[in-house]
């Protein structure tokens, strides 16, 4: 069950985790991408920790709406449309139901059709997806989940330009994704 | 702050700071929509009763995509950080500083980025009633094009494309009229590049790339994107027969068309060698026995430091499109 | 060949195919003087009845010197070999062609080279009864002035004198109101530049001098010769203190007093450190109660592929001068 | 006295020491001048020799006002006039008289005249001066007079902008003026 104290701890840990691998998510970005991905996410999770601390006793829906909104606002490029609308998605189906799976593939069903991509395309709907179809999320379901695009061929964001030498390195955006999933997990684990 | 070789202060506030010093150095040109990083023609009465012309995209290929904002070329243009797909409040911003109740038309290159914020965008403005309408320029044809993919890359050629539809725009086109030039005249756009060095995000200070003091690669994007060959490097005359080979692959040079040329240095590149590229080029279409009836040659879109050349070559099939590029305008890069 | 890493052929032909490559490019403007490397106005008609005006100098500063002819503004120039001074048989085929019977006025950056060369020419083409007058640009306060010397150089600041003599010609002034004019208007031009590399000459191939990764130079001129002051790279808001300092010391800024203000590139740095630089003016200027009343940021006085920045602050003590710099033109680069 | 046969000797053998030494003029124009003397008295002696090839039984005037010519309309910057007047004066003086002496002193006056430079200013004065004021040329005098320029502080040319820090280098136009009498010497040595 997602809550809201959930959440803000989740954003928290991600926030942490991107402003410790900045660097490495750009480096990830420069053989295959723009080596930006670092910089987009931390501006973004900036713009998520400044817009929550705003809040004075927000329900889940407002929260997530904000976090949607400052990575829309805030992130700019490929990953700030698509994470931005996965929280957008949460946020929309959160009044229905707040079972983590759920809003997990509410959030995958959005990022695809925002990015019109599919599974295999080397992107982050390569990390999200697994764990949307996981009955249990593991750091082993996420970290398959993020080697698994190493040795794909990009089809779609920047990387697709490359072609086959788009294989052999990992997605930026699936391992930054696997952060996002790895603070969900430590935040679980935690309270 | 990293060490990185720039005359600029906190890497961070490149954007902003730009985006400052040039609506100040130019406020006959342009203004800054508050809050934004997005910025709009200042001589409101030239947009008066037309559509608009939206631009922009990532910081970092100066002097596009705000040099180009003015009568007869673009209405806004928004600046995203460097290399970064602007965000689709900016971009929204832009939308409503153009729209005259004519509607909007968004030239927007085709980066994954740029056509989902910009498609962000458009829903936002589209809850306004105001009416969108969009190209998604892929001139860049160092990059196999196929439906499974992204696609090709927006570069130079994107420029091209402000000019025709700024002027038909100026001149009163209606939306449905620019979407159809802006769709007619694209495939007969291409580009391709070649570069002899990387460019620096601020923000990264490292190059994308890097080539050894020999080294050239063809086919780079205007992100530092791996291009399609590295090879020594070689004369210009050299150069330049391999990007013509690769135009002439994809447009068919014909000697009974009309062709426009664009030159663009990459943003390190002198015009010196801009200009002994260009003479080895109209050489070679000379040869083809073909002379361009429309060329220009200078930093049109860059890739901040990045030394190199694109050439973009525009088969004019139709005659209203040299009339576009000829038409005036009032911008301070065209 | 020494591998130079320039988009170009054999270094000794990079004059002629530059010089090539810009007149086939832009026939609109400029045309080749047969047997030299010099450049005349293509639009014949505006220059009946005016006076002539002439530039010129080494290669290697595009868009100067050539970039500046046009309605308004040069009739000819010519292009030295790289960052050296044409001969006098070519700057006298400028003048000829240039000559309508009202004389020609020959605008001359202050170099050993340049003034002797120019002055051979003016000998040359008073045999044929043209009248010349002329104007030695030294704008660039880096360098001491002094009687018993070469004295200052000139630099950027020899665009905005191109461009009032260019104005004034084409209003109609004659040979001794352009040197009035030109006289009177040297001494509020000042210039000052800080580089962040220096420049290759292709014949030469290596660069001019060597800054280390993280070193800058205050007061380089445009061939490559020393500063003032080699320094760590500071941000830019540090180099702009530094050089509008040695400006306001030179010039006296005054609240009371009009300025126009040329930020221009040495070749090789990105607009967007241009603007960044030019943000950084504006707030310097600002907190001296001085908001430029005219103002460009670019490319205009080069220096190959050197990296950094010059800025030229001119004092428009006479009203007609702001006139002049708005004055419309037809040429490529302005 | 000096014959069209020396004179074409002469340029022969200073046209072979500037091919030599082109690097090194160059080099020495870096420091204190923007590194091209080397290929401008190279492009002048090309055409020096070039020019001189067309001509079919010239007189002396006819063959140094050629060298003038060529020097002038193909070296360009500070050096071409300067080398350019140097010949024109000579072309004009040999009517009256073929002494060496009297030769290159008309040349030396044509120099300063044209540059505004004098003794001591750290230019090709430097070397014409001495030469022009010895009663005999030797090697010595030259090297002296080239190596006197190193501590002068330059007050013409490009090297004066660098005020005290021209001092402790070599004038490029006075180490070339220096083969050029070098080259006379040899010559006169060779007939
Ligand atoms: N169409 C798409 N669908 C899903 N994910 C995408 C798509 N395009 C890009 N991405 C993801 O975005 C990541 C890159 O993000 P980022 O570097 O921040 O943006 P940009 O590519 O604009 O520089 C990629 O690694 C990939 O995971
Ligand atoms: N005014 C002058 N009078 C005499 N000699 C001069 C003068 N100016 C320059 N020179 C000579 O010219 C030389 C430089 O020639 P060069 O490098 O070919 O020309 P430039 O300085 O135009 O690049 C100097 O070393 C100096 O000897
Ligand atoms: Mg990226
Ligand atoms: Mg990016
Ligand atoms: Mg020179
Ligand atoms: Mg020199």
């Amino acid at each position: 069950m997602l809550t809201t104290e959930i959440t803000q701890e989740w954003m928290d840990k991600f926030y942490h985790k991107i402003e410790e691998n900045k660097d490495y998510l750009s480096e990830l970005d420069t053989p295959i991408g723009d080596g930006d991905h670092g910089n987009n996410m931390m501006r973004g999770m900036e713009g998520v920790k400044q817009g929550l601390a705003k809040l004075q006793k927000p329900d889940l829906k407002t929260i997530l709406k904000n976090i949607a909104m400052s990575l829309i606002s805030k992130v700019g490029g490929a990953s700030g449309p698509l994470y931005g609308t996965a929280f957008l998605e949460m946020a929309k189906k959160c009044g229905e139901t707040q079972d983590i799976n759920a809003l997990i593939n509410a959030a995958l069903d959005g990022i695809k059709k925002r990015g019109g991509a599919t599974e295999g395309d080397k992107t982050m709907v390569d990390v999200w997806s697994p764990v949307a179809q996981t009955n249990e999320i593991t750091q082993k379901v996420i970290d398959d989940a993020i080697a698994s695009t190493k040795d794909m061929l990009a089809r779609k964001g920047r990387a697709s330009y490359l072609g086959e030498r788009s294989i052999g390195h990992l997605d930026p955006g699936a391992v930054s994704s696997g952060y996002l999933f790895t603070a969900l997990l430590e935040t679980e684990a935690s309270l | 702050m990293k060490t990185v070789k720039k005359i600029i202060n906190e890497p961070q506030n490149v954007v902003p700071e730009m985006v400052d010093g040039l609506v100040r150095a130019y406020p006959q040109y342009l203004k800054k929509i508050p809050e934004t990083e997005a910025m709009v023609r200042s001589d409101k009465k030239s947009m008066e009763g037309k559509v608009g012309i939206v631009s922009g995209g990532g910081s970092g290929h100066e002097p596009s995509h705000a040099g180009f904002i003015g009568k007869g070329m673009l209405s806004a243009a928004v600046a995203g950080q460097v290399f970064t797909s602007p965000t689709p409040d900016q971009i929204y911003a832009a939308i409503k500083a153009s729209d005259q109740g004519k509607g909007v038309f968004l030239v927007i290159k085709n980066y994954s980025g740029d056509v989902m914020n910009f498609d962000m965008a458009k829903d936002m403005a589209e809850l306004d009633d105001i009416k969108i309408k969009s190209i998604i320029v892929n001139d860049d044809i160092a990059v196999e094009d196929s439906l499974y993919t992204q696609g090709r890359r927006g570069v130079a050629g994107t420029v091209l494309m402000h000019k025709l539809v700024g002027a038909a725009a100026d001149q009163g086109a209606s939306l449905d009229e620019l979407e159809k030039l802006a769709k007619d005249a694209l495939p007969h756009i291409s580009t391709i590049a070649v570069a002899l060095s990387a460019a620096t995000v601020p923000e990264v200070g490292k190059p994308g790339f890097v080539l050894a003091d020999d080294e050239i690669e063809y086919g780079v994007g205007i992100h530092s994107e791996p291009g399609y060959r590295r090879e020594k490097i070689k004369t210009s005359k050299k150069l330049v027969s391999e990007l013509l080979a690769k135009i002439d692959q994809e447009l068919h040079l014909n000697p009974q068309h009309q062709y426009a040329v664009l030159v663009n240095g990459m943003g390190a590149t002198p015009l010196m060698e801009q200009y002994v590229f260009s003479h080895d080029l109209l050489d070679q279409l000379e040869a083809k026995q073909i002379k361009p009836v429309f060329m220009k040659v200078g930093n049109y879109m860059t890739s901040i430091e990045m030394a190199g050349i694109s050439l973009t070559v525009f088969d004019l099939a139709d005659n209203k499109w040299l009339k576009y590029l000829n038409y005036p305008v009032e911008t301070i890069a065209w």
